[in-house]
């Protein structure tokens, strides 16, 4: 049981490990990040969706866009915090950040448009996420 | 005397031979309601899991790979009848009857 | 060897103890053997429950610490065990003990009546 | 007629007491990210859980010894202290993690933060295991956890691709993109959540609180074969429900209002309100059954008078346990750990700590003294032998694969 409990504090250890070194992890963690968006927003698209044609309950679609904000930004924080090894990581930083950047403050409206029971605003936030979740499908392949 | 001063013990032959430690206590029950227990021997040996799950006795017989495995971890076990104890000290149990005149456990097994 | 051989491991440590009644008295945590005065053969004299008795059989930091706290839970802060004398006991067989007593009689009782009256005992609905 | 409806409320019970959080959320985890490449593992672990549930009835009913009885007789009162300490941890865990999974589900229905709810939930667990009889908890729970099969439902009205499933399904292999040992890892999860201790624990000393004997074997039976794999059913409907809606942009399920959505693209409204109440009845009963089968492992290791057939103050010490386990359960969550975390390193411990409850069960099945005529057939012994292989490999394999992985990253 010891055992068990130190290789759980080794491995938050590990997880919690600061900046990426070499170019090539750097590049891993950029596909990661756009994984993880990914899924994130097509996640929140498919809320606002099934939101707007009424098979939603109010409170579950704002749960999972509130969910899917907060992962969003988490996201951002952590690939932010991030030191590029090189030009080449740093110019796929700048690829990465502007939909990162985008993605975010487009999940907001939508958790307020869906807040505000605004379903124009929802139709045109969940729509406009269709161009960072591109440019994240094309990212994840970089690594 | 309480259980806890024998179980655990070193047990050690008039040559000073290690017969291992003890095990387990064995007593014979007699009385009208066979609830009076007397101390007839101890179990020495190295490995005392197989002893603890049960598969020293006879009516013990599981798969037979757990069988196999736990009577052969306690082949080695021996019996010291109690009349062979000369002296319970704190650390050892110090017996007259040398090591390779002791029965094994198994042969007399319930 | 003979018919009515038994060993500690089999018959006798760890088995559930219950009263008169079938109330659970405590396991068997350890077994207090006397010799006679004539000299011959120990015999079982008593079973012994209770912190006190299982703390040594633990052993290490865990069980000394264990021993403790049942030191302190005792009357008089006494460090031998709750002793069941051979005398109680009816049956005995591989599954169970039972006793011609009742839990009250036993000194056994004292943590259960504890948490019975000061925690149980107070909130609503307990009875 | 009356003993058919009995069977049939206890397989009812069963199928809906399968499954909990964990169960939840490895299945949809692993289905929107694995497909059903994984599905092998579940059916491995009800098939394990089958043979030894039905062993653990078995011996409660006849030889009228619960799980911690058997352990401390045959493990000797060492081991058997290491054995229960993990074994309480463990299940405080799991207690902690089912406790944030109706804290989770109450959010999702009222938008009510959910630590909040994780006080109230605390104390209504513990209200029931005070006050609710025994048979009550059961039966009400298990039946409402029937209501899960709106996932079962869902699939049908999905456009699911059913041969690609059952191909997938049949002939397990990583998928693309994915590495082996994050795959194994998921299969652990999933094992580990199907086969978590307290079940089993539950499950025996649960058979003693309804005074189960030889008569009742045949029921108890019956609720092992049949509820558990219908129970599996249910978990397998959960994860391939996922796979039409979120499997094709491998979405990371790390939320449980992600799980809904299937179930609202096929049912709307309705559909939801049917799963929160499935979750709700699956969740509560699971975290009762794990805060009294702490109770129940320490009670029995000590020989103190326990159960809820009992009224508390006449088993005053276990409902002290019961009572600490629940608030140190919702005091962990109260520090707002994230509850889907916590489930999901729950199930990996639980994975790593099965032979532990599973060993003595299986030795004391065959000991004739106890069993009489009723000890395990040469059938029986020979596949809980191999399951028993199966347990200590994955138990073996944990450490190794969770620091590999990152616990799966």
């Amino acid at each position: 049981m010891r055992a068990i409990v130190l290789v759980l504090v080794a491995l938050f250890a590990v997880g919690c490990a600061g900046p990426t070194v070499t170019a090539n992890q750097y590049r891993g963690k950029v596909a990661q990040t756009a994984k993880a968006m990914t899924g994130i927003i097509v996640t929140a698209q498919h809320a606002a969706r099934l939101d707007l044609d009424g098979k939603m309950l109010p409170t579950v679609s704002d749960g999972v866009v509130t969910d899917a904000e907060q992962d969003a930004d988490s996201v951002q924080t952590t690939m932010e915090s991030r030191q590029p090894p090189d030009d080449r990581s740093d110019r796929l930083r700048r690829q990465v950040e502007q939909p990162l950047r985008q993605a975010t403050s487009l999940l907001t409206d939508l958790r307020i448009a869906l807040r505000n029971d605004d379903h124009d605003g929802e139709r045109a936030a969940a729509d406009a996420l269709d161009g960072p979740l591109g440019a994240f499908e094309q990212l994840s392949g970089v690594s | 005397m309480r259980g806890v001063e024998l179980i655990g013990r070193a047990v050690v032959d008039p040559q000073g031979r290690s017969v291992g430690y003890v095990h387990d206590l064995v007593f014979r029950r007699t009385g009208e309601n066979r609830c009076r227990f007397e101390l007839i021997g101890l179990e020495c040996g190295k490995a005392a899991i197989g002893d603890r799950l049960g598969y020293t006795r006879d009516a013990m017989r599981g798969p037979w790979p757990l069988t196999v495995l736990f009577r052969w971890l306690s082949r080695h076990s021996l019996f010291v009848e109690w009349s062979a104890v000369r002296r319970i000290g704190p650390e050892e149990i110090e017996i007259r009857t040398p090591m390779d005149e002791l029965e094994r456990f198994i042969d007399v097994a319930p | 060897m003979p018919q009515g051989i038994v060993t500690a491991n089999d018959m006798l440590w760890d088995r559930q103890i219950y009263d008169r009644d079938g109330v659970e008295v405590g396991k068997v945590d350890d077994i207090e053997v006397t010799i006679p005065d004539d000299g011959g053969a120990p015999t079982l004299t008593a079973l012994l429950c209770g912190p006190t008795a299982l703390g040594p059989r633990l052993g290490g930091r865990f069980g000394a610490w264990w021993t403790a706290i049942g030191q302190r839970l005792r009357p008089g802060d006494e460090l031998y065990p709750v002793r069941v004398t051979a005398d109680m006991i009816v049956t005995f067989d591989r599954h169970e003990v039972r006793l011609n007593v009742t839990a009250a009689e036993l000194p056994t009782n004292r943590l259960r009546a504890w948490t019975r009256q000061y925690i149980i005992g107070r909130i609503p609905g307990s009875r | 007629m009356r003993g058919a409806l009995k069977i049939t409320l206890g397989i009812m019970t069963a199928i809906g007491g399968f499954v909990d959080i964990g169960d939840i959320v490895t299945a949809s985890l692993t289905g929107a990210r694995f497909g059903m490449t994984l599905a092998w593992a579940v059916v491995l672990a009800t098939a394990i859980m089958v043979l030894y549930g039905e062993m653990a009835g078995r011996v409660a009913a006849v030889s009228k010894r619960a799980m911690f009885d058997v352990v401390r007789e045959r493990l000797g009162v060492r081991f058997a202290m290491v054995n229960l300490g993990a074994n309480a941890l463990l299940s405080l865990l799991t207690l902690a993690a089912e406790i944030g999974g109706v804290a989770l589900v109450l959010h999702l229905v009222t938008g009510i933060h959910y630590l909040i709810w994780v006080p109230v939930v605390g104390l209504g667990v513990w209200l029931t295991i005070w006050r609710l009889p025994f048979q009550a908890l059961e039966t009400v729970f298990g039946l409402l956890g029937l209501c899960l099969l709106v996932f079962a439902a869902a699939l049908v009205l999905l456009p699911t691709d059913w041969g690609s499933l059952w191909h997938e399904a049949i002939h397990p292999s990583v998928p693309a993109g994915e590495a082996l040992p994050t795959w194994l890892f998921y299969a652990i999860s999933l094992i580990g959540a199907c086969l978590v201790p307290y079940q089993v624990i539950f499950f025996s000393s649960g058979g003693r609180e309804e005074k189960w004997s030889v008569k009742d074997m045949k029921d108890a039976r019956l609720n092992a074969v049949v509820g558990f794999p219908l129970g599996m059913v249910l978990s397998l409907s959960i994860m391939a429900a996922m796979v039409p809606v979120l499997r094709p942009d491998s979405v990371d399920v790390r939320h449980l209002g992600q799980v809904t959505l299937p179930i609202a693209q096929a049912l709307g409204v309705l559909g939801l309100i049917l799963t929160f109440i499935g979750f709700f009845a699956c969740v509560f009963a699971a975290a009762t059954e794990s805060a009294l089968s702490i109770g129940y492992s320490v009670a029995q290791y000590f020989g103190w008078t326990w159960g809820k057939r009992h009224k508390p103050s006449a088993a005053p010490r276990f409902h002290v346990v019961c009572l600490s386990s629940v608030i140190a359960a919702t005091g962990f969550m109260l520090t707002s750990v994230d509850p889907i975390t916590v489930t999901i390193i729950t199930v990996v411990l639980a994975a790593a700590a099965i032979p532990l409850t599973y060993l003595p069960l299986l030795v004391v099945a065959n000991d004739r003294e106890y069993m009489g005529r009723y000890v395990n057939k040469h059938w029986q012994n020979g596949l809980a032998t191999i399951a028993l292989l199966v347990m200590v490999v994955v138990s073996l394999a944990t450490p190794p694969l969770l620091f590999a992985t990152k616990a799966g990253q």
